[in-house]
């Protein structure tokens, strides 16, 4: 049987929140390129990765400061190497979350959910989607409701994943109204929206980074 | 997948090196971040035009970048918009002075790229206008989606406000004409067959033997119905229609008519539907002044082909029948 | 078979209404038997310029019947030679008192139908030179061939001894400018995936995924060899070499580069093709002063490619960039 | 058991030739399409078909004069109607056969010799082949060969498509060197030669227009 240790959520975990990050989506690349092929144009997976790709080459000049400065890094980068919809939307998100963050050295609970909310919001004022629309919203938005609970944050962040998976999953029967499925119409319901899922990634991402699996050899 | 490519990472980059050196007369491009420009840059006293979207729309954009119609184009990555860092770049190398008129294709990407972009041109000093196209009327339902979408109407948009700017006139008035372009012109597509993105690596949907998809945009994105496949006259007419109700034509008035391949279908068919629409605008007493039939707002190799009709005035025609010299489309000079 | 087309049997005609109908102001289609010529006709003391094929390679020959090139151009059906009776009518219909070259791709069918034309043309006192063009350094042993093939330097013959023709020079100069046109140009092409014959309703030959046809026709023909799909750079280099050897290029030289698109393939693909056919004739030390990249030649909806090259000299030079006016080839005018 | 008539080779019979090549042809188009999509271009089947087709339409205006007019209206028609390399050639074949032909109002063994011999002739004026280089003349050149030992019409015409067909077969494990096909090189052999096809076709419907079969019911 195996333990788990939880570190704090600071620069450093900001840093690897952002690795593994990079190291899903590299690993997802091909799924989230199949749901982006089904309802949109099929770049989703290509995107996410080469703009994590280049948040990596960035990160890997140094540590980052802080956790702002982390999600600042992230967010020009995202801005400045993903382009179509999700470029400035995740761009802005980390933009936003970066100042949520503030001169934080690191997030509790309530730091969690304002920097989720903060994120969040900046994707509702750039793409003006509406939960149902059948967006990465759908999965941002319960993620930052189940956030706002635990005191504690990498409970908030492990509530905010699983309710940002719950989220994506439940964008499979819905009609796009936002960004390129909703060309479809009708014929987007049945489908996962693919930034929706990508969003789920991100934020268990951010779990993982704050979890380390420890093996019951190592805490024998 | 069989492309005519090395590394699927590397076609964007390759493909505008191997555009470069070939119209290295008309046009310049740059690298970190990519942008194209006119050969010698900004006309001073011009007002500026710049466009850009996603790469795989060959020769859109940057075929339309020279004299007469855009200063600067801007490919993002295959079907992904460029990002604001490319775009405030070749929005100042575009900047004669008076101004700049970004040219955009209403997709939620390119959108909030170029608004990004046209904020950080204005905080370094340089008025942007931007000219949202949205000419596609397979996107029936507007309220419901993101909008229509720009398609191969871009072309003419392009062509029209950058012989405007070319004669002179200011922001406002290169703004107001392109806003009239996009006012006055409707596309509607169809596709035999879908595209492959490089990275993809497979088709971008899948079509059975005699299927047909009705109302493709550009990206290879399946449309909004599936049929089997017709007769081109039939085929001609499911997309004239819906762009002449939408225009609301009546008998008398002047258009262009221009029928656009995808990338994979001969001329030889685009004429064949050419000669339908022609027929069926002259029915209803609408009489075709210019044409333009050919690949110019592709969708990689992908097989099918939009119709686009813009509604013309003198002043309209006038701006189409200016001198245009790019790679892609020259006439005149 | 996936097609924009109506009745297969009717491809031919209906593509060539829908583009007279587009191109109204620049060319005349004559029916029965069917031929185009330039708007107006003939030029009177203006050597004519004929040219002609099978059908399938647009805008090959019609695209490019207009002022600085063809007076007339004769389409047989798909892939296959116009016959005499076409010819005759399009020779006189070119002739302004000064004779008519024909230009005539090297196939046996359209070397035996132009041979009879120009013999029914003599007998009705049109004075004509027959130039064949073939440029296919695909098909290497001419001994034992029907001889090489007239391929995509077609339109450099044509482009130029139009241009020749224009300017007033005589039958013989044309006639002689064209043959060193022809002693100069040379091309090689390759095909991804074949194209289908409407009549015929079946792709042309079948090749496997990830495989391709090196040293293709444009007749849908199967090439001289079969090989795995490999980069493009390695591929243009396959194309490249023997053009190169062929016509014995020594450093200093100048060239036209034309890398030309069989129908089926994206623009972008193309430029990458280019791009590393200019950077391997740059290490040779030899210098690209004139480009052109795009579907000039086609086979239907065939994908794939061909590269050209032409060795310039000062007057060939100047009458490439001399000033045209069709519907597919457009400068200076 | 049926028993057969032969009608003499005269005007009327040189109709039903043309009529009998029209419908085999019609018949044989997909199959001439195929052996010429294999080492040529894959219009011969249409080529063929369009131009007797044509051939037909022109011989229901009238029946022909004599065996020389069927032949020249084949001729003239079949040079502006089927293009390609087959257009001249057979279009030649018929001219210089009509010409051999002459004032006769029938052919006799020695007329049909020399009928095909004309046109075999003006196949090689034209198109420069030679036996061997897999093309028409190889199913011309035995066929005339075989022409020449029958006084009776019929008969040099029967041993004529014998022998064609034979040569046709004989074209298979060659290496083409004129027309389309040469351009193959190697890869020419191991399929039949097209217009050698196409060849035997039309010197078969020459005796099936010489020949009528009679149920045995007919004869009794
Ligand atoms: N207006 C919007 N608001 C929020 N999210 C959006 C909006 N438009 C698109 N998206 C998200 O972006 C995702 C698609 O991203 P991507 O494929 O990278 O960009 P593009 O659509 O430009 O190709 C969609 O799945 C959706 O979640
Ligand atoms: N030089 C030639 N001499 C005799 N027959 C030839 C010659 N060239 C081609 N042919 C015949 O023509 C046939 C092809 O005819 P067809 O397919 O109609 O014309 P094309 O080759 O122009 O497409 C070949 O199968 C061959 O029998
Ligand atoms: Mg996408
Ligand atoms: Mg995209
Ligand atoms: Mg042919
Ligand atoms: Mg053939």
């Amino acid at each position: 049987m195996g333990g788990v240790t939880v570190t704090a959520l600071d620069a450093a975990w900001a840093d690897r929140w952002l690795r593994e990050c990079a190291r899903v989506l590299a690993d997802r690349r091909e799924e989230l390129i199949d749901l982006d092929r089904a309802i949109g144009d099929g770049d989703h997976g290509e995107n996410m990765d080469r703009g994590f790709r280049a948040v990596v080459a960035k990160l890997d000049e140094g540590p980052s400061e802080s956790v702002a400065a982390a999600l600042k890094l992230a967010a020009m980068t995202l801005m400045s190497k993903v382009g179509g919809a999700a470029g400035p939307l995740y761009g802005t998100a980390f933009l936003r979350a970066s100042v949520a963050a503030g001169d934080r050295d690191k997030l509790d609970g309530p730091a969690v959910e304002a920097v989720l909310t903060a994120a969040r919001d900046g994707i509702v004022a750039r793409g003006k989607a509406e939960p149902g629309d059948k967006t990465m919203v759908d999965a941002w938005t319960p993620a930052v409701k189940a956030a706002a609970a635990p005191a504690d944050g990498e409970a908030a962040l492990e509530a905010a994943a699983s309710a940002a998976e719950a989220g994506a999953q439940a964008t499979k029967p819905l009609t796009a109204r936002k960004g390129r499925a909703s060309y479809l119409g009708a014929r987007s319901a049945g489908h996962l929206d693919p930034g929706a899922v990508s969003t789920s990634y991100i934020l268990r991402a951010a779990v993982t980074a704050a979890v380390s699996e420890i093996s019951a050899g190592d805490v024998a | 997948m069989k492309k005519l490519i090395n590394d699927p990472r590397a076609v964007v980059d390759e493909s505008l090196e191997g555009f470069g050196l070939a119209h290295a007369d008309l046009v310049e491009v740059h690298w970190d971040p990519v942008y194209v420009t006119r050969r010698g840059g900004a006309v001073q006293g011009k007002v500026g035009l710049v466009s850009g979207g996603g790469s795989g729309h060959e020769p859109l954009h940057a075929g339309y970048v020279g004299q007469g119609m855009l200063d600067a184009a801007v490919p993002g990555a295959v079907f992904t918009s460029p990002t604001p860092d490319q775009i405030l770049p070749a929005t100042q190398a575009a900047d004669g002075g008076l101004g700049v008129v970004h040219i955009v294709k209403n997709y939620t990407g390119d959108v909030l790229n170029f608004e990004t972009a046209a904020e950080l041109c204005a905080s370094e000093g340089v008025d942007v206008r931007t000219v949202l196209v949205n000419d596609d009327v397979a996107v029936e339902d507007s309220l419901y989606t993101a909008g229509r979408r720009g398609v191969a109407g871009t072309v003419l948009v392009e062509k029209i406000a950058g012989a405007a700017a070319e004669r002179g006139e200011s922001l406002d008035a290169v703004e107001a004409v392109a806003k009239r372009v996009v006012a006055n012109v409707r596309s509607m597509g169809l596709a035999l067959a879908p595209c492959t993105v490089p990275h993809a690596g497979k088709p971008s949907f899948e079509l059975a033997d005699g299927e047909i998809e009705i109302g493709i945009g550009i990206h290879g994105e399946p449309g909004r119905q599936r049929v089997g496949l017709e007769p081109a006259d039939v085929l001609a007419e499911r997309l004239l229609t819906p762009v002449m109700e939408d225009l609301g034509f009546e008998a008398g008035e002047e258009v262009l008519l221009m029928v656009n391949g995808m990338g994979g279908t001969p001329l030889s068919e685009l004429y064949i539907v050419y000669r339908r629409a022609a027929q069926l605008l002259s029915d209803r007493g609408v009489s075709v002044e210019r044409s333009l039939v050919g690949n110019y707002t592709t969708s990689l190799e992908m097989q099918g082909c939009s119709v686009t009709v813009l509604r013309l005035d003198d002043e309209l025609t006038s701006l189409w029948d200016a001198p245009v010299k790019t790679p892609a489309l020259r006439w005149g000079v």
